[in-house]
């Protein structure tokens, strides 16, 4: 470990020459208790994998937490359906230095599908919160170009990923 | 880096013009379209559209058996279809509580490896015919012609392998393959070892890539990217080391790294991977055990009990992984595929602001994007 | 072999006879000059079958195998069949008569390159005839001046098509040939120069002892370098760059009259090799040491253009294409200066000859 | 032999070159196909619908750069009537009073001021592609 990152300490003069965070899952422990009533249900069912479910309101606060211990790198996000009253929001966010996987789940009501975008803190956030709308309704609040990425521009506001989508045209 | 370098944020000067590139392009591995707005030779806004072969994948999953599934995940990327195999059936397994066999763990690695060769083969061919270097692409479509030969050996197929089970393989490997790869392999290598040559001294190659399309490893990583482009910025991340998966903890191999991050480090990395995954090869054949090579008991109605798992694998491309929600039925309750080119793709118009229309091909090829797995 | 010297010197001789007794005779010199129109033609055609099958060997493939047996040997009459029965389309959005005549330009300025090229010299009764279609002082200025031409021609379609690709192709042609016309002109002047005349006959005969490419190969190398842009090939084709601009000023052509914009880039390809040959390689006067080995001089002319077409295949199957910056850059920057140091250098060793 | 009759040919051949391809195309009228859909007569942009004309105002990038050209094709041009005479003693001792040395060295004078001017507008930054 130290070697690699002296390597890209060297490849890289710009940055600080800082510790990069142990990427463990002593996380888990600090992420609940920073976030007290923020983050609960926390489980490690496997070495690499750790689930979380997280208050919906301060998404962009925990992982603002997340991203200054060293887990940068945003693996994907999900929705998942939950009929007839939720919905959820999956976020895996890993590290370029560590195996460890932290999926942590938002969620949110059904019937008014909102949470904040995470386009400020990761970059790459961007296009799976597109698709996320794009196939659940799911409305990132603040995402730059919330519109659709992958269906055609008429599909807008079909959702099909939802359970009770009926198929193509479905006019909601 | 902002949002808006992702995006055409105004109508075009009256000295610029607003140029699709795509659907229908020579450059494209696949269809996608490339908005430009382009000032003389120089880009000065760049969006992406994808969408055009979307084939709804994750909906299609919900709605079939996770048997049914397995022959799809092939069709999600058909240059990687063996490591799609591989991450579905690991998740499965994970699900299911099973264990693949010895026996299987050697071969699957054996097919990922092969795959993963193949893979870089036609990326670094379809990068080169980019810059205009035909005969490079050729000579790497022949060398591929070896390895796809080996890969039918043993799964039957040329393309789509559909080889990994829950808990094995699907076949035993074939009698004499040993020798046969062992051939095939040590030819490629040598043909691999004079391609490097051939590139990192030809002027004309070096001028067009050399400096082109640089990403600095924090870029990367705020990108999000993974695979070879992340690793020619300097990053040893290889989820093979991270998160040894199968048997990758028992086999020795170096993590390729480049330091430049420009398009040629991003080729030269596939290139020197090719040759370590002939070296993971040749360990793999001299270690493999005997024994059965799938688990005896096969379900074909598999409903595995109610849970979730997330597993990931070192795709050709970068950090692929599934996502599988399981509400205790015969079918996924929800699957969702993480893509590495997806993430790759997202980062392309940035790289483009700034260059010139001619390295528009050479940047995109050389982050080997491939389309069918970004719309899936 | 003497005597097929004997039979080409005596078919030369009652041409020459004939022509010279005619009171039209530039007139039908001009006419029947077509026929070497049609032989230049026939080496165009030559020129695409040996780009396709050599470069087939060097990128390890076949190449056309199947029209006209083995070979492939009919493969190009099937083509011309294609391009015949294809549909011409003019888009809506284009400058039609830019349009329409850019191909023409093209091969007009091809076609006028012939005519002064000489493929012999004969000499009857102590006078020299140049097997030319038409002899001038200046003939090398005039090749030049007709050879530029051609980038009319590309510009045209590039801003006649109505497409953006071909738009771009045609500012890339502009932005290269400015910088690749002055390199090439020098490096005729000091061909030019160690002959003492603008003449290729001239420069051709100054060659009798010794040929240029060893008087001064670094001109022989501006040259080339200079000629390969001048006739669009790898590594300098950015004006059809297939995976930038799908094919440049040619995108919106279609059927025969893409068809003739293509055979006019080969012409030129193949009139550039016999320049080379002519003015570099010795021409008509055989190896150096060796001679002409009773070989009549317009086969050491074409072989010697078949070699340098090969080379020029060669180029294309060994190395990529460069960025339009960089072929400013190569231009501006690397010939001019090389080609003013030659010219230098070719003036001193022409005097010291004189 | 006159100098038109040099160039009488010449004539020929640019009726040549106006009557074949002309003549080709009328042959392919003959035989090729014709039918007609509004989308056969778009410009081709890869698929998509063209969005804006293609004749622009372009940024003429280069135009220090094709300024540079005119001036050093006018040089060639210089040149081109020296290279016939700078050897021969009497054309240029009847017309100059020259010697040969001496027409070789006006030449290399005017090639090194030519030459400085071309390294003044190389430090200046004109011979660089604009980005």
């Amino acid at each position: 470990m130290v070697d690699e990152n002296a390597d890209n300490e060297m490849v890289d003069g710009t940055r600080d020459i800082i510790e990069p965070p142990k990427i463990d899952r002593t996380i888990m422990v600090a992420l609940s208790e920073t976030f007290k009533d923020g983050v609960f249900d926390v489980d490690v069912p496997l070495p690499n994998r750790a689930v979380a479910r997280i208050d919906p309101g301060r998404v962009k606060p925990i992982m603002q937490f997340l991203l200054d211990n060293g887990f940068d790198h945003l693996s994907c996000i999900s929705g998942v359906d939950h009929p007839p009253d939720k919905m959820e929001v999956v976020y895996h966010v890993t590290s370029y230095s560590g195996p460890l996987v932290i999926a942590l789940k938002a969620s949110i009501p059904r019937d008014d599908p909102k949470i904040d975008s995470l386009c400020d803190i990761y970059w790459n956030a961007n296009w799976y919160e597109r698709e996320t709308y794009e196939l659940f309704g799911i409305i990132f609040n603040d995402c730059p170009y919330l519109k659709v990425l992958l269906l055609p521009e008429d599909m807008e506001g079909e959702w099909p990923l939802r359970k009770d989508y009926a198929g193509y045209p479905n006019p909601t | 880096m902002t949002h808006t370098t992702t995006q055409i944020t105004s109508p075009p000067k009256p000295s610029e013009i607003l140029l699709h590139l795509g659907p229908q392009h020579p450059l494209q591995p696949g269809p996608f379209l490339l908005d430009l707005k382009i000032e003389g030779e120089t880009i000065r806004e760049a969006e992406l559209k994808i969408g055009y072969i979307h084939k709804g994948m994750e909906k299609v999953f919900e709605d079939r058996t996770y048997i049914q599934i397995l022959p799809l995940t092939d069709r999600i990327c058909y240059l990687a279809s063996n490591s799609n195999n591989d991450v579905y059936c690991r998740g499965m397994e994970e699900l299911l509580g099973i264990e693949p066999t010895d026996r299987a763990k050697y071969l699957r690695v054996l097919t990922n490896e092969l795959c993963r060769i193949q893979s870089h083969l036609l990326g670094i061919g379809e990068y080169t015919t980019d810059v205009g270097f035909l005969t490079m692409f050729i000579y790497m479509v022949r060398e591929r012609e070896g390895i796809v030969s080996l890969l039918e050996a043993i799964t039957g197929s040329r393309l789509n392998h559909n080889y990994a089970r829950f808990g094995g393989v699907a076949h035993d490997l074939p009698p004499g393959y040993k020798e046969m790869a062992l051939k095939t392999l040590g030819e490629l290598k040598k043909l691999v070892k004079s391609h490097d040559e051939m590139l990192s001294s030809d002027s004309v190659y070096l001028k067009r890539t050399k400096g082109v399309g640089v990403l600095t490893a924090s870029q990367a990583k705020e990108l999000g990217v993974a695979g070879p482009p992340l690793r020619a910025t300097g990053v040893e991340y290889d989820l093979r080391r991270v998160e040894p998966y199968l048997v990758y903890d028992d086999l020795d191999f170096d993590v390729i790294t480049q330091t430049d991050g420009d398009v040629f480090s991003r080729v030269k990395v596939r290139l020197l991977e090719i040759l370590e995954s002939i070296y993971i090869i040749e360990q793999v054949l001299d270690q493999m055990p005997t024994g059965p090579y799938k688990q005896n008991v096969m379900p074909y109605i598999t409903r595995p009990a109610p849970g979730e798992v997330y597993s990931r694998i070192e795709d050709p491309r970068g950090e692929m992984g599934m996502y599988i929600i399981s509400d205790g039925s015969d079918k996924p309750y929800r699957f969702r595929i993480r893509g590495p080119a997806f993430a790759t793709a997202q980062a392309l118009p940035p790289l483009l602001v700034g260059t010139y229309v001619a390295d528009v091909a050479a940047i995109a090829a050389s982050m080997d994007s491939c389309t069918s797995e970004v719309d899936r | 072999m003497g005597i097929f010297v004997d039979i080409y010197d005596a078919i030369m001789n009652f041409l020459i006879f004939f022509f010279s007794t005619w009171e039209l005779a530039p007139w039908v010199r001009g006419i029947v000059g077509g026929a070497v129109i049609g032989g230049v033609f026939g080496g165009a055609l030559v020129m695409v079958y040996l780009e396709r099958k050599f470069l087939g060997d060097i990128q390890s493939r076949i190449g056309p195998n199947r029209v006209g047996g083995r070979f492939g040997l009919l493969q190009l009459i099937a083509d011309a069949v294609k391009l015949f029965t294809k549909e011409d389309i003019i888009p809506a959005n284009a400058d039609k008569w830019l349009f329409i005549g850019a191909p023409i330009v093209a091969l007009t300025s091809g076609f006028l390159m012939v005519a002064v090229i000489p493929f012999d010299l004969l000499v009857i009764k102590g006078n020299e005839y140049a097997l030319a279609v038409s002899t001038m002082d200046v003939s090398i200025l005039y090749l030049e001046a007709v050879s530029a031409l051609a980038i009319f021609g590309i510009f045209m379609a590039g801003w006649g098509s109505g497409s953006k690709y071909s738009l771009l192709a045609g500012f890339r042609n502009i932005a290269k040939m400015i910088g690749y016309e002055v390199p090439l002109g020098i490096t005729i002047i000091s061909v030019a120069v160690m002959a003492h005349s603008l003449d290729i006959v001239e420069i051709v005969k100054a060659q009798s002892s010794i040929w240029f490419i060893i008087a001064q190969p670094m001109g022989f190398v501006v040259f080339g370098i200079a000629l390969l842009a001048d006739v669009g090939r790898i590594p300098f084709d950015q004006t059809e760059a297939e995976e930038e601009l799908i094919a440049g000023w040619a995108t919106e052509y279609s059927g025969m009259r893409w068809g003739l914009a293509f055979f006019a880039e080969y012409f030129h390809a193949v009139v550039g090799a016999i320049v080379v040959s002519l003015i570099f390689l010795g021409g008509w006067n055989g190896l150096p040491l060796i001679g002409n080995l009773w070989i009549p001089g317009i086969f050491w002319v074409i072989v010697k253009a078949i070699f340098v077409m090969m080379g020029m295949i060669w180029v294309r199957g060994a190395l990529p294409r460069l960025r339009i910056d960089q072929v400013s850059d190569i231009g501006w920057k690397v010939l001019i200066p090389l080609a003013m140091l030659n010219l230098v250098w070719s003036t001193i060793i022409g005097l010291m000859w004189a | 032999m006159e100098i038109i009759d040099s160039f009488i040919p010449v004539a020929v051949f640019v009726l040549f070159g106006l009557v074949i391809p002309l003549a080709i195309m009328f042959l392919v009228k003959q035989l090729s196909p014709r039918s007609k859909s509004p989308a056969k007569f778009t410009t081709y942009e890869s698929g998509s619908v063209p969005t804006g004309s293609a004749n622009i105002m372009f940024n003429v990038e280069y135009y220090a750069l094709a300024i540079l050209f005119v001036l050093f094709d006018v040089e060639v041009l210089f040149l081109y009537p020296w290279v016939t005479v700078y050897v021969n003693d009497t054309v240029m001792n009847a017309v100059f009073g020259f010697s040969t040395g001496l027409a070789v060295f006006e030449m290399f004078i005017f090639l090194l001021v030519v030459f400085l001017g071309y390294v003044y507008a190389w430090k200046k930054g004109v011979l660089q592609w604009i980005k």
